[in-house]
């Protein structure tokens, strides 16, 4: 829809900060180029479901942070009207996780490093892997792959922000924890946790045909957009045609918000500041 | 038993064929009205079918103006009749005519317009609107009536105070004593201004001086607007006085119908005579009760000689004097007869009559004469509007119409 | 046990209905996004400084000044957790909804104290209606009526009307039975008996349905966000995620507090005799007019919603 | 407005509580996973063919033969959905809430009625209980009591608790005074003119309120899922989250059918006089001892909860 | 004015002292208290402050085994009265001792332990358990006190027998007639068997046929069981028939207290005549009552010719003749005496004598005595157990006392 200065595109804003800022950043590019076409960027917060339900019918015009292959499923049900234009960033790491204190020598996980010796620390890790969202892809792989490395643990699933809870009362007990978790993630700065070494790496039919005893695949962020917005804003969708963020950068950004508590709209306010060329790379 | 009258059914306010009223469904309902046809008793059918037979095969008229009282044992079935009067439960089995309209043909718009307009009633247990107050209550009927706000207002108001209660109109039902609450009840009635008044037990809770007060307002009210009443109670004395018929129930059946009088003189059987036992004949009984034709009157122009000689057969000592209307004119005692056949006197003079007699109508109840009966040698008169003398009330006669036919 | 596919079924009949009746859908979706939206601005559009003091007017006027000194404080907490916005768009899309379930749900009540038969069959309609869990319907909530504020009012309505279906039947079937056989002897209407007398004496359960509407629809507050209705949904759903206890805190406790002025309020508005200031003034008013303070009868009322 | 920083505050308490009272926490958390998964264990253990026949048995003695064929039809359909051990999870975690909330919620809800200063407290608090979106003190919950079904089961009891409060106090509050004085007037100690009137002549007021524990217990099916409990909740998540509308649906199903069965079973323990077959066997067999049927008094009965 | 009677206030079982109830608090309770004190008449009050003063400085006695009997206006204050007898509701003043205890200073588990075991009460409206059998109800009283099933059981079914209600047992209250539930909550007062019964209208809604049962079975509890009753009803016949004594209250204060002849011989004030001008007479009056003086007695020593001569001033045809100790001997006829005058007879002989006369007690009332009274030339003799002569009854007597003093 063209309003005076532009017209205003409809974002879809997942509820976690990776999302917001992708979005903040998003906003604050197209207020600074007003040659883009896009007088605003109104964003509606909805859950992934609600948010790929909404695409179908059109009520959204781009969606950011779009976790793969999470929900490629979503995605492949509203390919009709939306699809994904462009990886934000990918090779995020994702696997398991244990607090780095509870590997000190003398602590319970002492000498633990790699997913195969985990049937050894079984009892000291209560026999569980608390896993995130019984909806993720992921729990799907780590239930092969508890399976592929014959490991005896309860894979725990609730919901990311239970997982996180649980997480941070181990913390505060100071006691061990099995944890499946993915970058960029504010929790690794809040947190001090290792990744526990994969012997083997991911392969595509690991999980599959394979027995799933292989590593985690790579996590991705992709940016979708509406067909239709190529036509009422053929410079934005274009812009989202080349829009990708350092995962480093990703990361500093989320301490910034989530453990430090800045203002989302500041952080990445600055970030544009700071990137100018990254932002002519957009732009185009 | 029926009590229709014979009179054209034309003339009927109410008019009840055969009602009967079942507490309870089914197999079982149809099995009770059965064994009850085959004069199985109630407690009996209650045991066998678990049903109970509230009302069964009742008849009778009540006639425009008439105020018909309903009497029987607790329980007989009397609050269970009036009910059915304005269909707040359904017969059994039955037909009702109210003012010559067949009650079950209404439909239901016609029913609540007969019951809002021709009907008002009085509940046992009051049923007042709690979270009104007294006049909210009062004016019930009228309001739902519809109409103008003033006149409702003003109807409220004069039924308020007719049962004493114009100064708690502001009061909550809850916040009254237990006889102000059946008053409210009554004034809710009362406000409607309906020409059929069910009654149940209206004064149970009111004491003797209101209860007189509201006795009286009722009779007033029939006299002077011709309302047909049909009212419960449980006080003989009240049924007495105020009832021009009375109706007994016994287990839901009829047992008698009459005016009270009929029902003291003749009791249908044991139950109803048991039952009236109790009441206060000085006040049921009037001078037509107990009157007697008089020994020996006289006529001035007999002898007195003669005269004096049927007093001493009667063992009197005066008669009264009669014209030839029949007319009262005094009282000749046997000292002036004595001393007129002494001076061969042929007739009774005026002037030996004296006035040391008292006369009544026939309609006083007893308590009103007891004070006159006796005092003085001829016994109390009673006369009719001209003073025509209908018969005399000796001491004796009074005395034994009030004394009960003692209880085994 | 043979798996029947009856999910993929009702999957079918969605789409098909989502195909079959577009107008209707959107024409629901349209009234209701009109007055929630219309609402919302109304709340949004002045600032804090101006519907504070108009809250606590309100309060003061049907419940008295306990009440308006809550409102006054606890709605300058809310604007000083920076929440105001957010409160304001959940009041309006609660308001909606509980509007809506109570306008449904009484009425409800009313039939299903009247039949038996209409009770049986609404039971487990309401059984189904509270406990299927709203994510389930959620998603076609937002397949019929987009995006928005409007799959959270459906979802947030249709989890709240059962209270009031079960409250005011409960309610009604408790009235003495004497007292409506009095009514019925006047000649009242059945309409009118509802109106005068079952309803009055039916008020403290109705009361209660309809308080219990307001919280189960502030309790669908988070659902709601996630259906994209904005308001303080988005708010703890954001926090949550974030495991930022205190952020969620601040979100909850600005629920909690618009419950409690809700529910003071409707409890205001039922209570007998009114003990507001509207009524003190109405009856200084009416004192010198009449010269007998009190003596209007308060009109029976129906309760608060129709 | 200036920033009023309540919400951290709030953090750092839960944080301090968290280290204080650990060993409390701990205990009141192994007490309840000890129950839950006895009783998961207890329903999910034995197979769905020793099981079904065994509900309807209890839904026949309980409420007759209705409700027995629903029984029967519903779990054989949820069996067939695949969801048996999921809806027993589900069960576990219900029953153990419900009946939480209802042993918490009658005394406070009888408390209430008694004292007005109790009613006027309380109400607040259960306001606050029923609005407090979930998912802010499923965080807290779970740092107390640890991923499971402990914080779903604490969540889900905190939300149930209101209604019971709430139409428990209503219900006392409504009987008839006079009967309650006409108790006073022959001595009868305060606990027994609410064991023998106030209960049973609130019955229907208070079954309502165990109806709507139930209903809202179940309705938070779903948020004891994500705290961790298992269950159907874990179902529902997944599909909605997939926007797989048909899994999504059945699992809702499954909820359904549990909340009806829940629902008559409790409305058939609350019934006078009662319908079921165990009524009818007992009274069969009572009567050849006293030749006539039915004089045994039936007990009045308090409520299902204590 | 005060009912305390004046012998030993250990022999009361229930007294109260200045006993006072405001329906309101705070400063309107005690201005309305204030005002009262003052004169000021209850409407006023109500109307100036807002507050009902339901009872107001109440003071009486109630002896052990008394039948007490409280009468007086719709909204009077007896039901408040009651009430505060078992302290269902706190007084505003005064004190109250039951078997001399003060009631005030009971703590909760005196007073219970008090109500459960000493007292019971009947409810004006019944305040039946409605969830509860009839036979349950009937028990209650006994079930709170705990003991024994099967002895409970026995003492409802012994209750339930005497309201007649045994065949009713299993059914709910709300499946009863009104004076059935009536009976319901007096049989679960009786079936408690309390020393005290406190009774607020027990027999408003009963026929009256099982009301006369109800009143013979409370006479006999109290002469059998020695009970002590405080008795509301609106009914005199049965306030005289029952009452030892009867205490009339006007809007909320008391105005008299008596027996039943008492008050109707010596009505406090016009109120209190008004108030009990319906009663009937024949039931409340006994021979004590209407007894006179004989005119003339004679003893078998007398000169027949010195009798002779005062009969005949005395303008009578015979008189009793008594023996030394005052008994009836037989009676002596002017025909006989003319004889012995003739025949200088010095003494009346015993065979001279004739029976035709009739003897009564002096309790009996008139209703029983109507028949005989005027039968025979001299009046009815009213003697003692030993049938001594205590006076005699003229018919003129009974009249005059059965007639109401006129209501203007
Ligand atoms: N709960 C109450 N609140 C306010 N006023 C009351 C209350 N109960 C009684 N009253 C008032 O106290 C007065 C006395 O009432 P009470 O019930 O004692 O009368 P009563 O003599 O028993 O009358 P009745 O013969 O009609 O039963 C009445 O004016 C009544 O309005
Ligand atoms: N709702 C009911 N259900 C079952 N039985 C009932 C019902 N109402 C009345 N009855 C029965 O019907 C019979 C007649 O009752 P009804 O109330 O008409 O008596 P009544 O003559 O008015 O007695 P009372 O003088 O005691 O008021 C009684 O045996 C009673 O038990
Ligand atoms: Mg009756
Ligand atoms: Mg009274």
């Amino acid at each position: 829809s063209a309003g005076p200065g532009g017209s205003t595109v409809r974002a879809a804003q997942f509820p976690w900060s990776a999302a917001k800022l992708t979005n903040a950043i998003l906003a604050e590019v197209v207020a600074t180029h007003p040659e883009l076409g896009v007088s605003r960027i109104k964003t509606i917060q909805v859950g992934p479901a609600t948010a790929w339900a909404g695409a179908q019918r059109g009520d959204v015009d781009m969606l950011s942070e779009v976790a793969m292959p999470n929900q490629e499923a979503l995605a492949g049900k509203a390919a009709e009207r939306i699809e994904l234009v462009h990886e934000t960033y990918g090779e995020a790491g994702q696997g398991w996780f244990v607090p780095t204190y509870a590997l000190e020598p003398g602590q319970p996980l002492d000498g633990l490093r790699s997913v195969t010796q985990l049937n050894d620390y079984a009892d000291a890790l209560g026999g569980r892997l608390v896993d995130s969202d019984p909806s993720f892809i992921t729990t799907e792989q780590n239930t092969k792959r508890l399976a592929g490395y014959g490991l005896d643990l309860e894979q725990v699933t609730s919901s990311e922000a239970a997982q996180l809870a649980e997480l941070r009362r181990s913390y505060e007990r100071r006691e061990p924890i099995l944890v499946y978790l993915y970058h960029p993630h504010w929790v690794f700065e809040e947190f001090d946790l290792t990744q526990l070494e994969e012997p083997d790496p991911y392969q595509p039919d690991c999980f599959t045909t394979g027995n799933g005893a292989c590593a985690m695949p790579a996590y991705a962020a992709w940016t979708a957009s509406s067909k239709e917005l190529a036509t009422t804003s053929p410079r934005f969708h274009a812009l989202l045609g080349r829009f990708e963020l350092p995962l480093p950068d990703i990361e500093v950004m989320l301490k910034a918000v989530d453990v430090d508590n800045e203002d989302i709209e500041e952080v990445a306010r600055t970030y544009v500041a700071e990137h100018p060329e990254l932002v002519r790379t957009w732009v185009g | 038993m029926s009590a229709v009258s014979s009179t054209g059914s034309e003339a009927a306010m109410i008019r009840c064929q055969g009602l009967t009223k079942v507490f309870g469904s089914g197999p079982a309902a149809t099995e009770a009205l059965e064994l009850s046809g085959r004069g199985v008793g109630r407690t009996e059918i209650q045991e066998r079918t678990g049903v109970t037979l509230a009302v069964h095969d009742v008849s009778f008229d009540v006639r425009p103006g008439e105020l018909f009282v309903v009497m029987g044992l607790s329980g007989s079935g009397k609050s269970t009749l009036v009910r059915l009067l304005n269909r707040l439960i359904e017969p059994s089995g039955g037909t009702i005519e109210i003012d010559g309209r067949a009650l079950g043909g209404l439909d239901d718009a016609e029913l609540r317009e007969l019951r809002n307009r021709r009907m008002s009633m009085v509940f046992q247990h009051f049923a007042l609107l709690p979270h009104r107050t007294v006049r909210q209550n009062a004016e019930y009927g009228l309001q739902i009536r519809g109409g103008a706000e003033a006149d409702r207002r003003e109807k409220g108001e004069w039924a308020l105070e007719q049962v004493g209660l114009a100064d708690r109109a502001e009061a909550l039902p809850g916040e009254l004593s237990g006889g102000m609450q059946q008053r409210v009840g009554l004034a809710r009635a009362l406000a409607s201004d309906t020409d059929v008044l069910l009654m149940d037990e209206p004064y149970s809770a009111l004491d003797p001086l209101i209860r007189r007060d509201m006795q009286a307002l009722l009779l007033r009210l029939q006299r002077e607007l011709n309302k047909t009443v049909v009212f419960i109670t449980h006080d003989l004395n009240e049924a007495m006085l105020l009832g021009d018929r009375i109706l007994l129930l016994k287990d839901g059946r009829l047992v008698q119908v009459g005016t009270g009088p009929e029902i003291l003189a003749a009791p249908a059987d044991d139950y109803v005579a048991d039952f009236v036992a109790d009441v206060d004949r000085t006040r049921v009984l009037t001078a037509a009760d107990v009157i007697h034709q008089p020994r020996l009157t006289a006529h001035l122009d007999d002898n007195p000689a003669d005269l004096l000689r049927r007093l001493g057969e009667a063992e009197s000592t005066a008669a009264y004097v009669l014209d030839d209307e029949g007319r009262v004119l005094g009282v000749v005692h046997d000292d002036w007869l004595a001393l007129a056949q002494a001076t061969r006197t042929r007739e009774i003079t005026r002037e030996s009559l004296t006035d040391d007699y008292l006369t009544t109508g026939a309609d006083r109840p007893l308590i009103d004469i007891l004070q006159q009966v006796g005092r003085h040698p001829v016994p109390l008169a009673v006369v009719d509007d001209e003073r025509k003398l209908l018969g005399v009330v000796p001491r004796a006669a009074v005395l034994a119409a009030l004394a009960t036919p003692s209880r085994s | 046990m043979p798996r029947i596919e009856l999910g993929s079924y009702v999957e079918d009949f969605i789409t098909w209905l989502l195909r079959a009746i577009p107008g209707v859908l959107d024409a629901i979706s349209a009234v209701v996004t009109a007055i929630t939206d219309a609402l919302t601005l109304a709340l949004t559009g002045p600032p804090f400084w101006i519907w504070i003091p108009v809250l606590a007017l309100a309060a003061l006027l049907v419940r008295g000044v306990g009440l308006a000194v809550y409102t006054l404080l606890a709605f300058l907490l809310i604007s000083s957790l920076d929440l105001w916005a957010e409160t304001m768009e959940t009041l309006a899309v609660v308001l909606v909804a509980a509007v809506i379930a109570t306008a449904v749900g009484v009425p409800l009540g009313i039939w299903a104290a009247r039949k038996r038969a209409a009770s049986a069959v609404l039971r487990p309609i309401l059984d189904f209606m509270q406990t299927t869990p709203v994510f389930v319907y959620l998603i076609p909530a937002v397949f019929f009526f987009g995006i928005g504020a409007v799959p959270g009012v459906v979802a947030t309505t249709i989890f709240a009307i059962p209270p009031a279906v079960r409250l005011t039947e409960l309610g009604i079937r408790g009235v003495d039975p004497e007292v409506v056989e009095a009514a019925h002897a006047f000649g009242a209407h059945p309409r009118q008996i509802l109106r005068e007398v079952q309803l009055p004496m039916a008020l403290p359960s109705i009361m209660a349905g309809i308080n219990q509407v307001i919280m189960l629809a502030l309790s669908m507050v988070v659902v709601a966000g996630l259906a994209g209705a904005g308001g303080l949904g988005t708010v703890v759903v954001s926090a949550v995620t974030q495991l930022d206890i205190a952020a969620g805190f601040e979100g909850g406790l600005a629920v909690v507090l618009l419950a409690i002025f809700l529910d003071r309020i409707t409890a205001g508005l039922a209570q007998r005799p009114l003990t507001g200031y509207w009524t003190k003034l109405r009856n200084r008013q009416s004192a010198p007019a009449t010269a007998r303070p009190a003596t209007e009868p308060t009109p029976a009322a129906a309760p608060a919603a129709g």
